[in-house]
C-alpha cells in the first residue's frame, strides 16, 4: 500500500503482462543452457566441473526469476527475498561443507579402524 | 463488587470481539487475529503450566544428590519433556504467536492480518504439534534432550516416542513460518494511511526481525526432524554413524535452527521492553532507530553464529574460531539496546506499575543473561563452561528470565486491551517481586555449580554441589508462588475486575485509539499514523476514563 | 464519461472476491504476492538442508558419488528438464492469458501446465522403479544387482562396489522425492486452478491464484535446474 | 560441601574466579585469565545497568514534586556512537585474549613427544588404552609429560571432562577426535561425561591419575603384567574393559540388562515366553548375537561385542564363579 505510491512506471507492478517474445525466448534460453550443461559435462575439467554445472544453473534460475517470474519487473523487495534466501542457503551449505572438508580424515582414519576391527 | 453476570451485561452493551459471534465453533474457526491471539494464549499458558510442573520434579529430584524423588530414566524424561515443551511449546510461539497475533494488527490500525485463514490454519498446525508433544507423554515419554542428538535419540531401540516428537515439532515449526509471513506481509502492505516505516511502534520492528528468521530459518529445522524421522524409519545413513552418516551433521543442522531461535525468543521480548519503558517513562523511547535497526542486525547475525553450540563436537578448529568471533558480535547490538532504554528513563516520568516493574527486573536479568553469553561465546572459557549447569543458568536467565518477564510484561500491559478489565495493581506488583526473586535465587546458584564443574542433565551428582542445588529449589518454589499469584491476577480481573478504558496507560500507539476490548472489525473509524511514542496529545482524564486526547481528532 | 466509471473497480465483477480486510484488490494482490514470495523464501532454506547433506558427503566421499552417479541416466534427467521447463513456459503463459481475459487460452495453458508436470512424475516413476527392482535402495538396504552392474561403463565395472554406496542414494532419493513431493502438489494445485478457471473466476481484475501457483511452479523449476546437473551430470 | 557464604564472597571479593576448581593443566591458568577478564567486565557492565536502572528509578518516579517528565533529548548519535564502539572494541580484546588461549588448548608445543592415550567411550563407563598396550579404567598421565588423547565412541556422542584441566572433547562415534594437554599437578581428577547419553549418564564417571614421577607412573605400567591370567581373570578384566558392567551388575540387582549373579545353570523367561537355559552356548549367543534371546522384562539394547574364544570363555568362568549358593 504505502510502496507503490512512490513513482513507478506506467503499468501497476504486479500487472506487468510478459510478451510472448520473451516467454518463448526465455524457455528457448534454458533448453540451451541446459545442452550447454549436459555438454560441458563430458568434458573432464577435474573440481572444475562442479564449478561450470553451478555456475549454469544459477544463470539459468537467474533466467527464470527474472522473466518467468517476472522479478525484472516487480517490485524489488521481491528480489531481495529470494536473493536474501539463496545468500542464507548457500551461506549454510559453505559454513558446513567448509568445516566437513577440515575433519575429514578424522573420518577416514575412523572408517578405516573399524574395518580392521571386523 | 460486580458479580460475573452484571459484567457481562455490561459487555453487551457495545459490540466487542469477545461478544461477536457465539458458541465455542465461532472461536475454534475464527479468522478474527484477536480471537485466535486468545486461543494461542490458552495454549501457551497451559504448556507453560506443563513446563513448570516438569521443572518442579526436576528440581525436587536434585534436591538429594543421590537423586531421591524418581529413576533416572524417570528424571531423563522429565528434563527433556520440560525443555521441549517450554521451547516449542511455549517460549517460540509465546509472544509472536499469542500476543503478537492480537495486536500486529491493531498497531498497524488495520482490521486484521495479511492472511486471516493461513493465521487459523497456523493455529491449527500448533495445536497439532503440541497434541503429538503429548502423546509422547502417553506412549512412554522421550529421554533424548530436547536438542534430540543422534545416535542417541535414533537408536533402533527407540519407539513410537521419538517419531510423535518429530512429527510435533515439524507441525509446530510450519505453524511458526506462516505466523512469519503473516506479520511481514501485515506489516509491510497493511499499515495505515501516514504510517510510515519509522512510525512503528518497536514491538513492530522486533516482530518484524523476528518474522526474517522464522522464515529463513524455521524451514531448516523442517528438514531435520523430516531427515530424523526418515534416519530413523529407513536408516537413510545421513546421521547415524552405523549406516555411513555424520552424527555432528545432524548438529550443525539443529543449530542452524536453533540458535536464530533464540532471537525468535528474545526479539519480541525487547520489542514489548521498547513499548512498555516508553509508555512508564511518559517520554520518547530514545534512539529510536538504533533500537529499530539493532533487532534487524541481532536477526542477520543471529544466522552465522550456531557453531558457537559445537565448540567441542568436534567442529573443527577454525570454524570454531570464526563462529566464537561472529558470535561476540552479537553482544554490540544487544549493548546498544540497553543503553538506549536505559537513557529513556533518563528525566523521565517513571511510573512503577506491573508491567513497568516486570520491564525493570528484565534490565537486571537480560544484563546477567547477555553478559554470561559472552562466557560461552569466548572460546576458551566455553570449554570448560559448554554442557555445564553454568549454560543452563545462562539460557534460564535469557529465555526465562528475560522472555517470560518480558511476556508477562507485555500481558499485563495489554490485559486491559485483550479482556477490557483491569487487574489489581497489588496482586501485579507482588508477582513481579516475588518472579524477580525467586528466579535469582533459582539460577544464580546454578552459574555456581557450572563453574565449578556440575555437568548438566545429570540424574545424580557430587555431595560438592548439594548445598547450591537445594537453594536452587527453594528458589524455583518461590518462582512458582510468584507465577501463581500473577495466574490469580488475571483470574480475579477476569471475575471482578474494574472496567478498562480505552487508553488506560497513556500509550500512544494505535492499538489504544480503539475501546477496550476492540470490536470485531478493530477501529470504528479507520486510523491513521501517528507517532507512535508522542506522549505531549495525551491527558490523563480520571481512572476510569483513562488518557483522552487534548487535540481534536485526526490532527497530527 | 462512461470510460471513466469502468476504470474505477468498485462494482467490477471481481470484487466478489476482494477480503473484508482490504481497501481494494490491488492492496489485496500485491500482499498476496509478498506473501507468496516470503513463502518461497522459506522454501529455498527448506531444500537447504539436502543440499548441505549433498556438499557435506560429496566432500567427504568424492569417488563415491562419482562412481555412483553412473547408476542415473543421464538422458532421463535432461528429458525431465526439458519437460520441466516447457511446463515453466506454459505455466507463465497461462499467468499472461488471464491477465489479458483470454480465458479459453488459460484453460489450455493450465492443463498443459498439469499434463506436463504429469509427464515429469511418469519418468521420474520409471527412473525409481528401475533402480528399486534392481536393488538400488536408500541406506543399508542398497545392493545393486548383477543385472544393474553389468550396464555400467566398463572402467567403472572393473571397481568394486564401494561399502557407503547408499548414502549416495539415500540423498538421491530425498533430493528428488521432496522434489517430487512438491511437484505433486503443484499438480493438486492447477486442478484447483483448472476448475476455477472453467469456472471463470479469473480475469484481468483477479488473477492472483493463477500468478501464485506460477511463481509456486517456477520455484519447483528453479530447484530441478541444481539438482539435475548434481545428481546426473557429476 | 561447599558452603554459600564462602562462595559468594569468593566470587565477590577475590579474583573473580575464586571458586573455580584446582588449575591442574597447562591450559588452566590461560582460561582462567580470559574467565577473570570476561567477569570483570561483566561485572562492570550489570554495576551500571542495574545501578543506573536503580538512580533513575529513585530519582525520575512519578511523585507529586515531579508533574511529568523533564525536557532531555530523544536521540544522541554521538552516544549511540560511543556506545556501539565501546563494546566493538571490548569484542576484539576479548576474541584476541581468547583465540591465543585457544590455540594453546589445542596445539602441543612444536617437537613435543606426548604420550597417547586411545579413548574408548561407550554407554556408561571410559576406557584408556595408554601407549605400550596398557588399557585401564582409569587415565594415567605423568606431571609435565605432553598427553594427547584421541576420542573414540563405540554407541552414542559422549564428552570427556575435566574441570581441574579446564578442558572437554566430544567422543563421537564415526570419528576420531583429539585433545592435548599437559598435566602440571600430581593428584586424582574426576572424569565426567558432559554429552547427555542416556540412563546412566551422570554416573559415567572416571579418574584421571596425574603421576608425580616416572617412577610412580612405571611402577603402574607394570602392575599386573607377569604370568599367564586365569580365565576368570580374563572373565573379570573383559567384563570391566568391554563395559558389560555399566549395563549388567555383579550383585543381584537387575540394571539396564539382568544382573550376571546367580544365573549359571538356571533357566530363564524369554520375551517372547520360551525359556532358555542359561549355559556356555547361551552365553557365547548373548554376546554374539544379543537380539536373539531377550530376557523377560530387559530391552533389546546390547550392542553386539566382538571377543575372541578365550575371552568370551573368560566371561563364562566369571558367571560360573558368581553361582548362587556355597
Amino acid at each position: 500500500m504505502t510502496e507503490h505510491a512512490s513513482a513507478r512506471p506506467a503499468h501497476e507492478p504486479g500487472t506487468h503482462v510478459m510478451s510472448p517474445g520473451i516467454l518463448v525466448a526465455t524457455a528457448a534460453s534454458l533448453m540451451v543452457l541446459t545442452a550447454i550443461t549436459v555438454t560441458s559435462s563430458r568434458i573432464d575439467l577435474g573440481p572444475w566441473n562442479v564449478v561450470v554445472a553451478l555456475a549454469i544453473a544459477c544463470t539459468k534460475a537467474t533466467i527464470v526469476a527474472l522473466f518467468f517470474m517476472h522479478l525484472k519487473y516487480e517490485n524489488r523487495f521481491l528480489m531481495v527475498i529470494l536473493i536474501a534466501a539463496a545468500l542464507f542457503a548457500a551461506l549454510f551449505v559453505s559454513f558446513v561443507v567448509f568445516d566437513t572438508v577440515q575433519y575429514q580424515p578424522e573420518i577416514r582414519a575412523a572408517d578405516q579402524a573399524v574395518r580392521k576391527g571386523s | 463488587m460486580t458479580t460475573a453476570p452484571a459484567a457481562a451485561a455490561e459487555h453487551a452493551a457495545g459490540d466487542s470481539y469477545l461478544t461477536h459471534g457465539k458458541g465455542i465453533a465461532s472461536w475454534l474457526f475464527s479468522l478474527d487475529h484477536k480471537r485466535i491471539g486468545i486461543m494461542y494464549l490458552a495454549l501457551i499458558v497451559f504448556s507453560l503450566f506443563l513446563g513448570g510442573v516438569f521443572a518442579m520434579v526436576v528440581r525436587f529430584h536434585l534436591w538429594d544428590p543421590s537423586g531421591g524423588l524418581v529413576s533416572n530414566d524417570a528424571y531423563n524424561k522429565m528434563f527433556t519433556l520440560h525443555g521441549a515443551v517450554m521451547i516449542f511449546l511455549f517460549v517460540i510461539p509465546g509472544i509472536p504467536s499469542a500476543l503478537g497475533n492480537f495486536v500486529v494488527p491493531l498497531m498497524v490500525g488495520a482490521k486484521d492480518v495479511a492472511f486471516p485463514r493461513v493465521n487459523l490454519l497456523s493455529f491449527w498446525l500448533f495445536v497439532a504439534g503440541a497434541v503429538l508433544f503429548i502423546a509422547t507423554l502417553v506412549v512412554g515419554g522421550l529421554d533424548t534432550g530436547w536438542t534430540l542428538y543422534p545416535p542417541y535419540s535414533l537408536e533402533s531401540s527407540r519407539g513410537l516416542g521419538i517419531l510423535l516428537a518429530l512429527t510435533g515439532v515439524f507441525l509446530a515449526g510450519f505453524s511458526s513460518i506462516l505466523t512469519g509471513v503473516n506479520f511481514i506481509a501485515t506489516i509491510h502492505k497493511m499499515r495505515a494511511p501516514g504510517q510510515g516505516w519509522f512510525d512503528l511502534p518497536l514491538f513492530l520492528w522486533a516482530l518484524y526481525a523476528t518474522g526474517i528468521i522464522q522464515i529463513f530459518a524455521t524451514p531448516v529445522l523442517g528438514i531435520t526432524v523430516a531427515l530424523g524421522f526418515l534416519e530413523r524409519v529407513f536408516h537413510l545413513g545421513i546421521f547415524m554413524p552405523e549406516y555411513g552418516g555424520d552424527p555432528v551433521l545432524f548438529q550443525h543442522f539443529f543449530w542452524f535452527y536453533s540458535h536464530p531461535a533464540v532471537y525468535i525468543m528474545i526479539l519480541p521480548a525487547m520489542g514489548i521492553v521498547s513499548e512498555v519503558v516508553a509508555v512508564f517513562s511518559r517520554k520518547p523511547i530514545f534512539g529510536y532507530k538504533f533500537i529499530a535497526m539493532s533487532s534487524i542486525a541481532i536477526a542477520l547475525i543471529g544466522f552465522f553464529v550456531w557453531g558457537h553450540h559445537m565448540f567441542v563436537s568436534g567442529q573443527s578448529k577454525w570454524a570454531n574460531i570464526i563462529f566464537s568471533f561472529l558470535t561476540l558480535l552479537v553482544a554490540i547490538p544487544s549493548a546498544i539496546k540497553t543503553f538506549n532504554w536505559l537513557a529513556t528513563l533518563y528525566k523521565g516520568h517513571i511510573i512503577l506499575k506491573t508491567p513497568m516493574l516486570f520491564v525493570l527486573s528484565f534490565f537486571a536479568i537480560f544484563g546477567v543473561g547477555g553478559l554470561t553469553g559472552l562466557f560461552l561465546g569466548t572460546l576458551a572459557t566455553d570449554i570448560p563452561l559448554h554442557d555445564t549447569y553454568f549454560v543452563v543458568a545462562h539460557f534460564h536467565f535469557v529465555m526465562v528470565g528475560a522472555v517470560m518477564i518480558a511476556f508477562l510484561a507485555g500481558l499485563f500491559y495489554w490485559w486491559p486491551k485483550m479482556t477490557g478489565r483491569m487487574y489489581d495493581e497489588r496482586l501485579g506488583t507482588a508477582s513481579a517481586i516475588l518472579i524477580f526473586l525467586g528466579f535469582n535465587v533459582t539460577f544464580i546458584p546454578q552459574f555456581l555449580a557450572g563453574t565449578m564443574g556440575m555437568p548438566r542433565r545429570y540424574a545424580t551428582y557430587a555431595e560438592q554441589f548439594v548445598g547450591l542445588n537445594r537453594v536452587s529449589t527453594v528458589g524455583a518454589v518461590l518462582l512458582a508462588a510468584g507465577l501463581g499469584v500473577a495466574l490469580w491476577a488475571f483470574v480475579a480481573s477476569l471475575r471482578h475486575g474494574a472496567r478498562a478504558p480505552a487508553n488506560p496507560w497513556g500509550a500512544a500507539t494505535l492499538e489504544w485509539a480503539t475501546s477496550s476490548p476492540p470490536p470485531h472489525d478493530n477501529f470504528a473509524v479507520a486510523p491513521r499514523g501517528v507517532p507512535p511514542y508522542d506522549y505531549t496529545g495525551l491527558t490523563h482524564a480520571s481512572d476510569e476514563a483513562g488518557w483522552i486526547p487534548v487535540r481534536p481528532e485526526g490532527a497530527r | 464519461m462512461s470510460h471513466l466509471a469502468q476504470t474505477g473497480t468498485a462494482g467490477a465483477p471481481e470484487d466478489r472476491f476482494l477480503a473484508h480486510h482490504f481497501p481494494d484488490m490491488t492492496a489485496q494482490s500485491q500482499t498476496s504476492k509478498l506473501g507468496i514470495w516470503l513463502f518461497l523464501g522459506s522454501e529455498v532454506l527448506f531444500f537447504s538442508g539436502l543440499f548441505v547433506a549433498y556438499g557435506v558427503y560429496r566432500a567427504n566421499h568424492y569417488a563415491l558419488f562419482h562412481y555412483a552417479h553412473h547408476f542415473l541416466d543421464w538422458r532421463m534427467g535432461a528429458l525431465n528438464t526439458v519437460v520441466l521447463v516447457g511446463s515453466s513456459l506454459s505455466a507463465a503463459w497461462s499467468v499472461r492469458c488471464a491477465q489479458l481475459g483470454d480465458r479459453r487460452g488459460l484453460r489450455i495453458t493450465l492443463l498443459l501446465t498439469l499434463l506436463l508436470a504429469g509427464m515429469f512424475l511418469v519418468v521420474k516413476y520409471f527412473e525409481y522403479s528401475h533402480k528399486l527392482h534392481n536393488g538400488i535402495a536408500w541406506g543399508a538396504a542398497c545392493h545393486p544387482s548383477e543385472e544393474i552392474l553389468s550396464t555400467l561403463p566398463a572402467s567403472v565395472r572393473a571397481l568394486p562396489v564401494p561399502k557407503d554406496l547408499g548414502t549416495f542414494f539415500s540423498i538421491y532419493y530425498l533430493m528428488t522425492g521432496l522434489h517430487g513431493i512438491h511437484v505433486l502438489v503443484g499438480m493438486g494445485l492447477y486442478v484447483w486452478l483448472i476448475r476455477r478457471a472453467t469456472r471463470g473466476d479469473f480475469g484481468p481484475g483477479y488473477f492472483v491464484p493463477v500468478d501464485s501457483v506460477a511463481l509456486y511452479w517456477h520455484l519447483v523449476d528453479m530447484i530441478w535446474i541444481f539438482l539435475f546437473p548434481l545428481l546426473y551430470l557429476i | 560441601m561447599i558452603r554459600l557464604p564462602d562462595l559468594l564472597a569468593g566470587s565477590l571479593i577475590a579474583a573473580g574466579p575464586g571458586y573455580m576448581p584446582e588449575r591442574a593443566s597447562s591450559v588452566a591458568e590461560g582460561v582462567d585469565q580470559v574467565f577473570a577478564l570476561l567477569f570483570w567486565m561483566s561485572a562492570f557492565f550489570l554495576v551500571v545497568i542495574i545501578g543506573l536502572t536503580v538512580l533513575f528509578v529513585i530519582r525520575y518516579r512519578a511523585r507529586a514534586s515531579r508533574p511529568g517528565p523533564e525536557a532531555s533529548p530523544d536521540h544522541s548519535t554521538k552516544l549511540e556512537i560511543f556506545w556501539t564502539a565501546i563494546p566493538l572494541l571490548l569484542v576484539f580484546v576479548i576474541f584476541a585474549a581468547s583465540t591465543k588461549v585457544y590455540l594453546a588448548m589445542t596445539e602441543l608445543e612444536p617437537g613435543a613427544n606426548p604420550q597417547r592415550v586411545q579413548v574408548t567411550a561407550r554407554k556408561w563407563s571410559w576406557w584408556f588404552d595408554h601407549a605400550g598396550g596398557k588399557g585401564s579404567k582409569e587415565l594415567h598421565v605423568l606431571v609435565g609429560r605432553p598427553v594427547e588423547l584421541v576420542l573414540a565412541s563405540t554407541d552414542v556422542v559422549h564428552s570427556l571432562y575435566v574441570p581441574q584441566f579446564r578442558l572437554k572433547q566430544d567422543a563421537v562415534p564415526g570419528r576420531f577426535t583429539r585433545m592435548v594437554f599437559t598435566p602440571t599437578v600430581p593428584g586424582t581428577y574426576p572424569i565426567l561425561c558432559t554429552e547427555y547419553c542416556g540412563t546412566n549418564h551422570s554416573t559415567m564417571s572416571a579418574v584421571a591419575v596425574v603421576h608425580p614421577d616416572q617412577a610412580s607412573f612405571d611402577a603402574w605400567a607394570a602392575e599386573g603384567k607377569g604370568g599367564e591370567e586365569s580365565l576368570l581373570q580374563v572373565g573379570v578384566r573383559v567384563f570391566e574393559e568391554k563395559g558389560c558392567s555399566a549395563c549388567h551388575s555383579v550383585d543381584g540387582s537387575p540394571g539396564v540388562g539382568p544382573s550376571i549373579k546367580g544365573i549359571w545353570g538356571k533357566d530363564e523367561k524369554l520375551t517372547d515366553g520360551k525359556i532358555a537355559k542359561v549355559d556356555e552356548n547361551y552365553i557365547r549367543e548373548s554376546i554374539v548375537t544379543p537380539g536373539a534371546k531377550i530376557v523377560a522384562g530387559f530391552d533389546d539394547m546390547m550392542p553386539p561385542v566382538p571377543l575372541d574364544d578365550r575371552e568370551i570363555q573368560g566371561i563364562v568362568a566369571y558367571i560360573q564363579s558368581l553361582k548362587e549358593g556355597p
